[in-house]
């Protein structure tokens, strides 16, 4: 990754488990500003937790974790079990960053633009007006002029999920994370958020996402990371992960046998 | 997450909820410098009655103003079910019980009584037609203080006389116990919280007779409704249906039922008690009226 | 005397002789005790939904337990229960803190806290389902966008909870509308005892019994009309009902 | 009668228990008299409600029922019907004479209403495709009804039913207000000639509390027999 460019993230030795199993091994990663990384692996392979723990859904055992310069606010019990040291430092972390879920979990009882406006007013006190006015500005870069007073349940999958990445860019966040962002699509509406998806990555937004789309990951990521139980099994950029040189456990799982 | 917000609106709403029962309890202790409280049912008329616009009036409430104001204490008269009454004395709810009580050994052990203020028999009511206004020794005094086989005779008398028949009384009323001693085997009780309710019982037909106060049956007797009684048997004093009627008190309050026996013994040496009777009773229902 | 030979409409009218003024300060009385017990009920059910979702096993425990008694124990016996039990219970209360005894609350307090802790009961599980219904990955976009607590219950749980428990605390609204009418035997003149007064003294129990009827009807459906204007307005967003 | 006859603490709470539980089969036969009688009358006003006119009629009654407090219509039906000539005078006197029968009267009346709502819920809810495709195999509108509608009405209702069933056995405590001496009024006479409050009600409560988790406990035992899917 290009040293000229700020550190975005940076994940070290990142563990995770549930009860007896170990979902993650020690993951150490960096992001710099606008890259746009892919992470690929097979299912239970540890890579949407990961994502998780990034903002604190998950509160990883162990490792350290820097977004935009904001230490994670990490601590641990004398058991052994993490905790959050300082709730203040959390929620100033997590403005940092914002989540494009597989689920779009869009706040149903909101209309699309209250939906946009809340987190930069609620949690960012910005005032009303203005972040109105912001999130039509976000409506129309995400192609859903019109829709400002639609309740979600009004919407498709597609809608959704482009209301819900409006959403995430509403507090114009340091980095963005896709958590499996068109894998709960019909898959002629997986078209529409992807082709979104790629025109924030020409802007230059740093983005993390988890996915199963190879071709978008192929053309649209600055690296691609391949997450195999629960450690980076290889990564790199796109052209060298997807050609000849690339690591035979990840041509296995690109093509299986 | 649900959770840990509710446990902040939990956090926030505690301590009001602490304040609200924190300043109830403060309230309403009674001290000598405070009001008294005085219970009375209201519903007893013509002792004391509930109007319809919810004041309490009767010869009690009219009696107790005067008596609160010969021993210069502010008084407060509330409506409570007879059968709740004694229970709210000991507990503190109320300070002084007027409510046309009999005094009567079984109270006695649990209250302690002022002086009476009336004296009053209980007597039979039932309904014109039915056969029991044939009851024998009509009209006749029977004082049970006075044992003796004249008065066994006539308790036998009417026992025979109400065998079988269903009597309604109100609940732990001074004839409530008689009822249950004297009679208890021969008839079948039934308990009413209110007398108003005993009474549509009684018209209606659905209880053969009841047993009750003179000063209450009188008025009643002369009402529309209360044409279809008669009054039957002998009249009743004494024993476990009391010798007159008195205020009840807290056994520890001895201070304040002095006080009250003062102004009581006030009261009917100036005639007072005996022009509220009249009003209220159309008769002279004090302790020393020669009947 | 009184109630009598007078004719029934001058009973049920509003002249010095009729009970109309004091039946319908009567149904004001029964508005007011509802409406107390269902705040105690709110407030203590909120408190016991914690409780129950807690952690720790002993106190969730103790919630259900509440609940498990209050749902299967009369109404009338609670309200007897406190209408006796209270005064002594305060004043053993206050002999431990070394304080005299503090007398017993008024009859309103009494009636409206019995009638709330059986509805609390109640609440508290229409709480618990209200909370479990709000989808868990509605709650993660309001963590992931970086709102505390607070503001998470405030924006996103406290209106959807709102949408879901707003028909059920309807009904238990109803319940304890119809439930003050066991106060009345704490003498308490609210309009079943103030029915029950007039008809045993003017000796004309239908009028009064059915003039009472009348007006708690009057109550239960305009309090009704009203839950079903609040459920349509907290419940815009999630199409016909 | 009560009272002065224990002897000391323990003798009084015992002779207070026993009377309380001598009180239980009126409380019992009150609470299955009704449980009865409020759901046949509920099946009837349910059927009224599929025709015009009877559902009117129905609408009427579970409003009048649903929207007043069964205390009142229980002095209603015992004070307020016995003040009509029609009912005083009528054939029917003497089982309106007697106390018990108006209680049952009133209580079967109002929980015929909350139990009517809750058949026409559950039939609500049998999914239409099941009806149609009963038809559609050429069954019979009365076997229609025995073997499809009402099995499944049984099992979609009874969890409500068994709710409503729980509120009636509580609700019978009213009875005592009008003379009836069930567990509450027994427990409310022991109390007038003792002035003993707490350790009465508490007393009166157990033996509640021990009659509503025996109910709960047999409706869960049904429920779960006409589970479908469970069969454990």
């Amino acid at each position: 990754m290009t040293e000229t460019r700020p550190t975005v993230l940076r994940a070290r030795g990142i563990t995770k488990r549930f009860g007896d199993r170990e979902v993650l091994r020690g993951i150490d990663l960096d992001a710099a500003r606008g890259d746009v990384v892919s992470i690929l692996g097979g299912s239970g392979s540890g890579k949407s937790t990961f994502l998780r723990c990034l903002n604190l859904l998950e509160l990883p055992d162990a490792g350290t974790i820097e977004i935009a310069g904001s230490p994670a606010p990490l601590a641990h019990d004398a058991r052994g079990r993490a905790r959050i040291a300082n709730p203040r430092a959390l929620n100033a972390l997590r403005a940092k960053t914002a989540m494009v879920f597989q689920n779009f979990n869009l706040w149903s009882h909101m209309t699309v633009i209250d939906n946009i406006a809340a987190a930069p007013v609620h949690v960012h006190g910005m005032a009303r007006a203005e972040a109105v006015a912001r999130a039509h500005d976000l409506l129309d870069k995400v192609g859903m002029t019109g829709f400002a007073g639609h309740w979600p349940r009004q919407l498709s999958g597609g809608q959704q999920q482009r209301v819900a990445i409006a959403r995430a860019l509403a507090t114009d966040p340091d980095l963005m994370l896709f958590d499996e962002p068109t894998s709960a699509l019909d898959p002629e509406r997986v078209r529409e958020v992807l082709d979104l998806m790629r025109a924030l990555a020409g802007e230059g937004r740093t983005m993390l996402i988890v996915t199963h789309e190879m071709a978008f990951a192929r053309d649209v990521s600055s690296h691609v990371v391949h997450v195999r139980d629960g450690v980076i099994e290889s990564m790199g950029p796109p052209a060298l992960m997807f050609g000849p040189d690339a690591s035979p456990v990840f041509r296995g799982f690109l093509s299986p046998p | 997450m649900a959770f840990s917000g509710m446990r902040a609106i939990a956090r926030f709403l505690a301590p009001g909820l602490l304040l609200v029962l924190g300043s109830c309890q403060g309230s309403s202790a009674p001290n000598a410098h405070d009001e008294l409280v005085i219970g009375t049912e209201g519903l007893y008329p013509p002792w004391n009655f509930t109007r319809p616009d919810g004041s309490l009036a009767g010869f009690e409430p009219d009696y107790l103003r005067v008596l609160c104001a010969r021993i210069h204490r502010r008084c407060r008269m509330v409506a409570m079910d007879w059968d709740g009454m004694v229970g709210a004395l000991l507990t503190g709810k109320i300070d002084v019980i007027a409510d046309a009580v009999q005094i009567t050994p079984e109270r006695s052990g649990v209250l302690a009584f002022g002086r009476p203020y009336a004296l009053t028999t209980g007597v039979i009511a039932t309904l014109r037609g039915s056969p029991l206004a044939a009851l024998p020794d009509g009209g006749a005094r029977l004082d049970f203080d006075h044992r003796g086989p004249a008065l066994d005779a006539k308790i036998a008398h009417l026992r025979n006389g109400l065998a079988g028949k269903v009597i309604g009384v109100e609940l732990s009323g001074a004839f409530d116990t008689f009822l249950n001693q004297s009679l208890g085997s021969a008839v079948s009780i039934r308990y009413y919280r209110t007398m108003g309710e005993r009474d549509l019982d009684l018209l209606n037909g659905r209880i053969d007779a009841t047993l009750e106060d003179e000063s209450y049956l009188h008025p009643l007797l002369a009402t529309r409704d209360g044409a279809a009684l008669v009054l039957a048997g002998p009249r009743m004093i004494g024993g476990t249906m009391g010798r007159g009627e008195a205020l009840a008190f807290r056994p520890k309050d001895n201070a304040l039922r002095a006080q009250f026996n003062d102004a009581i013994g006030a009261t009917l040496a100036d005639g007072t008690v005996r022009r509220l009777g009249l009003q209220w009773f159309r008769m002279d229902a004090s302790p020393g009226a020669a009947r | 005397m009184i109630g009598d030979d007078v004719a029934l409409p001058v009973l049920l009218g509003f002249g010095h002789d009729g009970w109309a003024l004091a039946l319908i300060a009567g149904a004001g009385l029964t508005m007011a005790l509802s409406l107390t017990a269902m705040a105690i009920g709110t407030v203590l059910g909120a408190l016991l939904t914690v409780a129950q979702m807690s952690r720790r096993g002993w106190l969730a425990a103790l919630a259900q337990g509440y609940g498990l008694v209050l749902r299967g124990v009369p109404e009338l016996l609670v309200v007897l229960l406190l209408y006796f039990g209270t005064p002594g219970l305060l004043a053993a209360i206050a002999a431990l803190a070394g304080l005299p005894a503090p007398g017993s609350p008024p009859a309103f307090l009494t009636g409206s806290v019995a009638i709330g802790l059986v509805s609390a009961a109640y609440q508290a599980e229409v709480f618990r389902g209200g909370l479990l219904a709000v989808p868990r990955g509605q709650v993660e976009a309001a963590i992931a966008a970086g709102m505390g607590p607070f503001t998470r219950f405030r924006r996103v749980i406290a209106p959807q909870v709102l949408h879901h428990v707003l028909p059920p605390l309807g009904n238990i609204w109803q319940f304890n509308l119809k439930d003050s009418a066991l106060v009345a035997i704490t003498g308490l003149a609210e309009l079943m005892r103030v029915s029950l007064v007039a008809a045993g003294s003017t000796r004309r129990p239908f009028a009064f019994f059915a003039a009472a009827m009348v007006l708690y009807l009057v109550l239960t459906s305009a309090s009704s009309a009203v839950f079903r204007f609040a459920e349509a307005r907290a419940g815009r967003w999630a199409g016909g009902r | 009668m009560m009272g002065e006859s224990g002897t000391g603490e323990s003798g009084f709470l015992a002779d207070t228990a026993l009377a309380i539980v001598a009180a239980v089969p009126v409380t019992l036969a009150l609470f299955v008299a009704c449980a009865v009688g409020a759901s046949l009358l509920a099946g009837v006003l349910v059927a009224a409600q599929q025709g015009r006119v009877g559902g009117l009629v129905a609408r009427a009654w579970i409003f009048v029922f649903r929207g007043t407090p069964l205390l009142l219509q229980i002095f209603m039906v015992y004070y307020g019907l016995a003040a009509l000539g029609p009912v005083r005078h009528g054939p029917l006197w003497p089982a309106f004479r007697d106390p018990l029968f108006c209680a049952f009267l009133a209580m079967t009346c109002c929980c015929s209403a909350y139990i009517a709502e809750v058949l026409r819920a559950a039939l609500a809810a049998i999914p239409p495709g099941q009806i149609e495709a009963a038809r559609a195999c050429g069954m019979a509108r009365w076997t229609l009804g025995r073997r499809i509608v009402v099995p499944q009405m049984v099992r979609l209702a009874l969890p409500a039913y068994g709710n409503e069933l729980v509120m009636m056995l509580k609700s019978t405590s009213l009875a005592s207000s009008v003379t009836v001496l069930d567990v509450t009024g027994v427990a409310q006479q022991v109390i007038a000639h003792s002035y003993r409050t707490v350790e009465v009600f508490c007393l009166a409560a157990a033996v509640y509390l021990g009659l509503t988790a025996a109910l709960t406990w047999l409706l869960r035992r049904i429920e779960r027999r006409l589970d479908p899917a469970g069969g454990r």
